[in-house]
């Protein structure tokens, strides 16, 4: 049942919010305008950001912690100001808890292996079937390592986890619980905050994949409940090559570190060596210094325009594209119908034409989608196709955006048809 | 809404490729069967062929993906069918010269492909124009080995360039 | 025994090379002007590098690989230009050897972890005394999980390795000899052609840590005959959050992948996946794509005033450094005292003021030093110091850059002596 | 070659301190040892600590370091002698919350040690400062316990805020 739609646009639909800050957004694809449908990909980056970067790079760069002068000071500061931005954004009760990384996949990893060592063979880990391969490949790679066994809450056909399952498949060897935040495919927003706590109940740590929830959802560690959250920069209109794993420090010190090195060892002897205090354990040679001095740049921005209006303003990107492909008519669309249900994306197959030739031919209407499984092959065997044509949103999306989707998919069913 | 952009890469003869795929039936009798996937896109082929002799007597080409692979299948149907194995290996490998790009002499002629040459600009789409020509060059190799059958999956960015 | 030194200046000593390309050294710390002699912590960056950044976050920003747009795809021929652009420079056979990574920590990290698989318990590995822990720790971790012997060639009271002991270093079980190229505290070049070459003649895998000599050192990863090559692109004039492993194809095809996720898979199931072709494999998760692109604009730099000009450049540089501080009396200055013999930086130990102390005065000066282990503890413990004063030289040092170090170290003496 | 800047931290009272470290011997009688490292530079400390019912009776303060931490410990020498163990909490306390930038009623007196708050700026330096004053913290925690001795590593990044 659709609930909002073109009848209910915001007021930022025909505008998007803070477009102008966006630079990118201004080029073109041929003698097309450019838009941009592929934020779930990554996101185009604000004007502070880049000058942020520029900033970092021209007045204090250097590397971090080991400097006893103002430059290193500087650097050490900007880096640290990220840890305690992203804390206080992301509500984590304490920036110690908070681990810089390059990126979700990263965080993902050191997770996977951090946690390996409490693990015993028979183990189990719950996934679900919607997972992005950053959430699924890590742990199989564990259970292959450890000799675990994976379970997976199944998807349900309209696109929603079958959380009636949940009580048979957290069974006595779970140990682990990892789920998306809001799917890359389906759009759906899990109710993470509810698995965590039904996890908990029975000691199972859980752990939360907000690549795609990260600067589009409101999102709040705390209230979640879970133990572990991941998220990358560069899909929150940050830099490229940062990520971060939340967590409480009591949590992060049951891990191992993934990566030994420079500034994540205490002592070191030649033959063995002892480890940091948390965060620094898992922060293992030079850092992406210059990203995390430019992703509070982001952060202000999403924060200027607050996360609910953000929200508000991609579910109602998200309603109007969902009703245009409906009229479009022949489509099949995934994920839940409701727009408030989901996040800000609508993945979907057109039987006319195969994904990739439409976006061929999108992309001569200036139009850039994903086509393809997404990283998340198991779901679209689970779908039933082989890949699907992805629109995503951002804060910046309008609704010409869109309706350049529908004249390209109308134009390639024209090509298709002649 | 305006018209759409007169698109150079979705002319008339990759459509009618596409629509009427030339070869798509299973073949009764085949000496090889090779088959190829790129994994990006789902895209997959299988090959089947018959010899006669030195000759490609038949080729059944049982595609699924986007137009750019069916319609790359459809006309290697069409070309290779009654050539000696080394001409069809030689159209293979000069398709592949020139959808990456390379300098290949102008007399080169390879016929309905030459509308394909226009997805060079994107990689990936290589990779579907190219699928049918290189499991066909593994089923020419599976046939001088004596095997009767062949299994490859592509790469999307490190592909077989020699 | 000083070959060169101030008599031998050549023409760059007075005015660096191409130091106005590098904005960062304009500024000034309190009233003074920078002397940034930090280069062997990070570079700085010059203008093109930074345009090239800003160039890609404008005009290009995407994901890689998975795209079938215009955008996409200039992103992609971004990145793997980046790829070739490093395999032609350190004359890597074929640009299908390049591993993109996050940095020579985490080159080293997943050389330590992709070999585990073919090594057995009582295998050993040969490292040095004077490595950084980047390439000492991991070595630990694994021969911990392994049950593995590390060995160490010795360091010489002169600051060379000890080869005459290699012959019984090199036993049986050596399976890897890693060792570092230029060390990060004694300057040391180290003859890594001749230890790869004598590894190889016994099926022993060498691993060369570059991270001090790319960009400081003419490099040829094809006549030094490694196997593998780690180094950063932040020490190189390069963005932070960037390195590479260097490889031959058929080298990394031995290893096993570290990190699980998108884009180094082949075939996904919910329980196993394969794994993509060489290097893909071992880039799991979107990739710094903006510092990729940005990378070349340092290699055209470097190829620009040429690696042999820029070698002798901060050669000259050392010889001068190491005359003045000689000068001073009193000082331990550690490493070769030839300064062909040794890459761009000096460490010393001053029994006079401790080197916090001494950097925190230097700092006053603006010049910019580092004082500590630099990541090298053992090497520290051979050397009987807690810590030493190190000043690092790059393309741009300039000779009043060494004036102000001393002229600072005068100062702090006097400090101590009232 | 001018003249260096007047050094604002180095202050004579800093360097008289290090010159001349107060309480720098072994002590004959000792109740707890405590001992604290920062890795970071090598700085180390050992502190003997003789009580006298609930007062600091004498301090053996064996310092190894730079000039910031051995003043430091040099000036605790002064400071912490004669103290109830309870008031030489409370300055250690004071110090670090001063060290750490937070804000300290203005009336609270920490002697010479007023000299080291210039290092703030350099948070690893601010470490050199502590390191004495946060041993004896540990210290004192083991005399409240009941241990004999106590040995600590600190952390650069993440340091005790509370
Ligand atoms: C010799 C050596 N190896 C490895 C590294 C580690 O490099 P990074 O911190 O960029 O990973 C460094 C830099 O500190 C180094 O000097
Ligand atoms: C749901 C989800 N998880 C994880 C990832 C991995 O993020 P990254 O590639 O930035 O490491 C992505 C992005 O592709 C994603 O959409």
């Amino acid at each position: 049942m659709r609930q909002s739609g073109r009848s209910t646009d915001v007021d930022s639909l025909a505008t998007g919010l803070a477009r102008d800050r966006f630079p990118l957004l201004a080029r073109t694809i041929g003698d097309r305008p450019l838009h941009y449908l592929d934020t779930a990909a990554t996101s185009q980056k604000p004007e502070a950001v880049l000058a942020a970067l520029a900033h970092f790079y021209r007045h204090q760069n250097a590397n971090v912690h080991r400097g006893l002068n103002t430059l290193a000071e500087e650097a050490t500061e900007a880096y640290e100001r990220c840890r305690r931005r992203v804390a206080g954004w992301v509500g984590a009760p304490d920036a110690a808890g908070v681990v810089i990384t390059r990126g979700a996949t990263s965080s993902l990893n050191l997770l996977a292996h951090g946690l390996e060592h409490l693990l015993l063979p028979g183990d189990e880990i719950l996934l679900t079937e919607m997972e992005h391969h950053a959430n699924l490949v890590p742990w199989q790679m564990l259970a292959r390592r450890r000799g675990l066994q994976l379970r997976f809450i199944p998807v349900r056909d309209d696109g929603e986890l079958d959380l009636d399952r949940l009580p048979e498949l957290l069974g006595e060897r779970t140990r682990v619980v990892s789920l998306v935040h809001a799917s890359n495919v389906l759009g759906t927003v899990n109710p993470v905050a509810e698995v965590a706590d039904r996890s908990r109940q029975r000691g199972i740590l859980t752990v939360v994949d907000a690549a795609q929830s990260a600067g589009h959802l409101p999102l709040d560690f705390a209230a979640v409940g879970a133990d572990f959250l991941v998220f990358s920069a560069h899909k929150a209109y940050g830099p490229m090559g940062l990520g971060f794993l939340v967590a409480r420090p009591e949590a992060l010190e049951r891990l191992e570190p993934l990566e030994g090195g420079g500034e994540m060892i205490e002592w070191v002897d030649l033959e063995s060596s002892t480890w940091a205090e948390v965060p620094r354990r898992f922060e293992a040679g030079t850092p992406n210094v210059a990203a995390a001095a430019a992703f509070p740049a982001a952060i202000d921005l999403i924060e200027e325009l607050g996360a609910p209006a953000i929200r508000r303003h991609e579910a109602a990107v998200t309603a109007y594209a969902l009703d245009c492909l409906q009229d479009l008519g022949g489509l099949t669309i995934y994920g839940p119908a409701d727009s408030e249900r989901r996040g800000g994306l609508v993945s979907f197959w057109d039987p006319l034409v195969h994904p990739h030739d439409l976006s061929t031919i999108l992309d001569r209407h200036g139009v850039v989608v994903r086509a393809g499984h997404h990283c998340a092959q198991p779901l679209h065997r689970r779908l039933g196709v082989p890949a699907t044509t992805r629109a995503s949103f951002g804060l910046y999306t309008r609704r010409d955006d869109i309706d350049a989707l529908i004249e390209g998919i109308r134009d390639a069913r024209k090509v298709f048809a002649r | 809404m305006t018209e759409g952009p007169q698109d150079a890469l979705y002319r008339e003869v990759v459509l009618d490729h596409h629509r009427h795929p030339r070869g798509a039936r299973p073949l009764e009798r085949f000496d090889v069967q090779a088959s190829g996937k790129n994994p990006s896109c789902g895209d997959e082929v299988t090959l089947q062929v018959a010899f006669d002799g030195d000759r490609i007597a038949a080729v059944g080409v049982l595609s699924q993906g986007c137009a750019i692979s069916t319609s790359s299948g459809s006309m290697m149907a069409e070309l290779v069918v009654g050539r000696t194995v080394e001409e069809a290996a030689q159209v293979a490998e000069r398709f592949k010269k020139v959808m990456h790009g390379d300098d290949v002499p102008a007399e080169v002629d390879l016929g309905d492909l030459e509308a394909l040459t226009g997805v060079r600009k994107f990689p990936v789409r290589v990779k579907c124009a190219l699928l049918p020509w290189i499991t066909l060059l593994d089923a020419i190799l599976a046939r001088r080995q004596g095997r009767a059958a062949s299994d490859r999956v592509m790469d999307v960015t490190f592909e077989e360039r020699s």
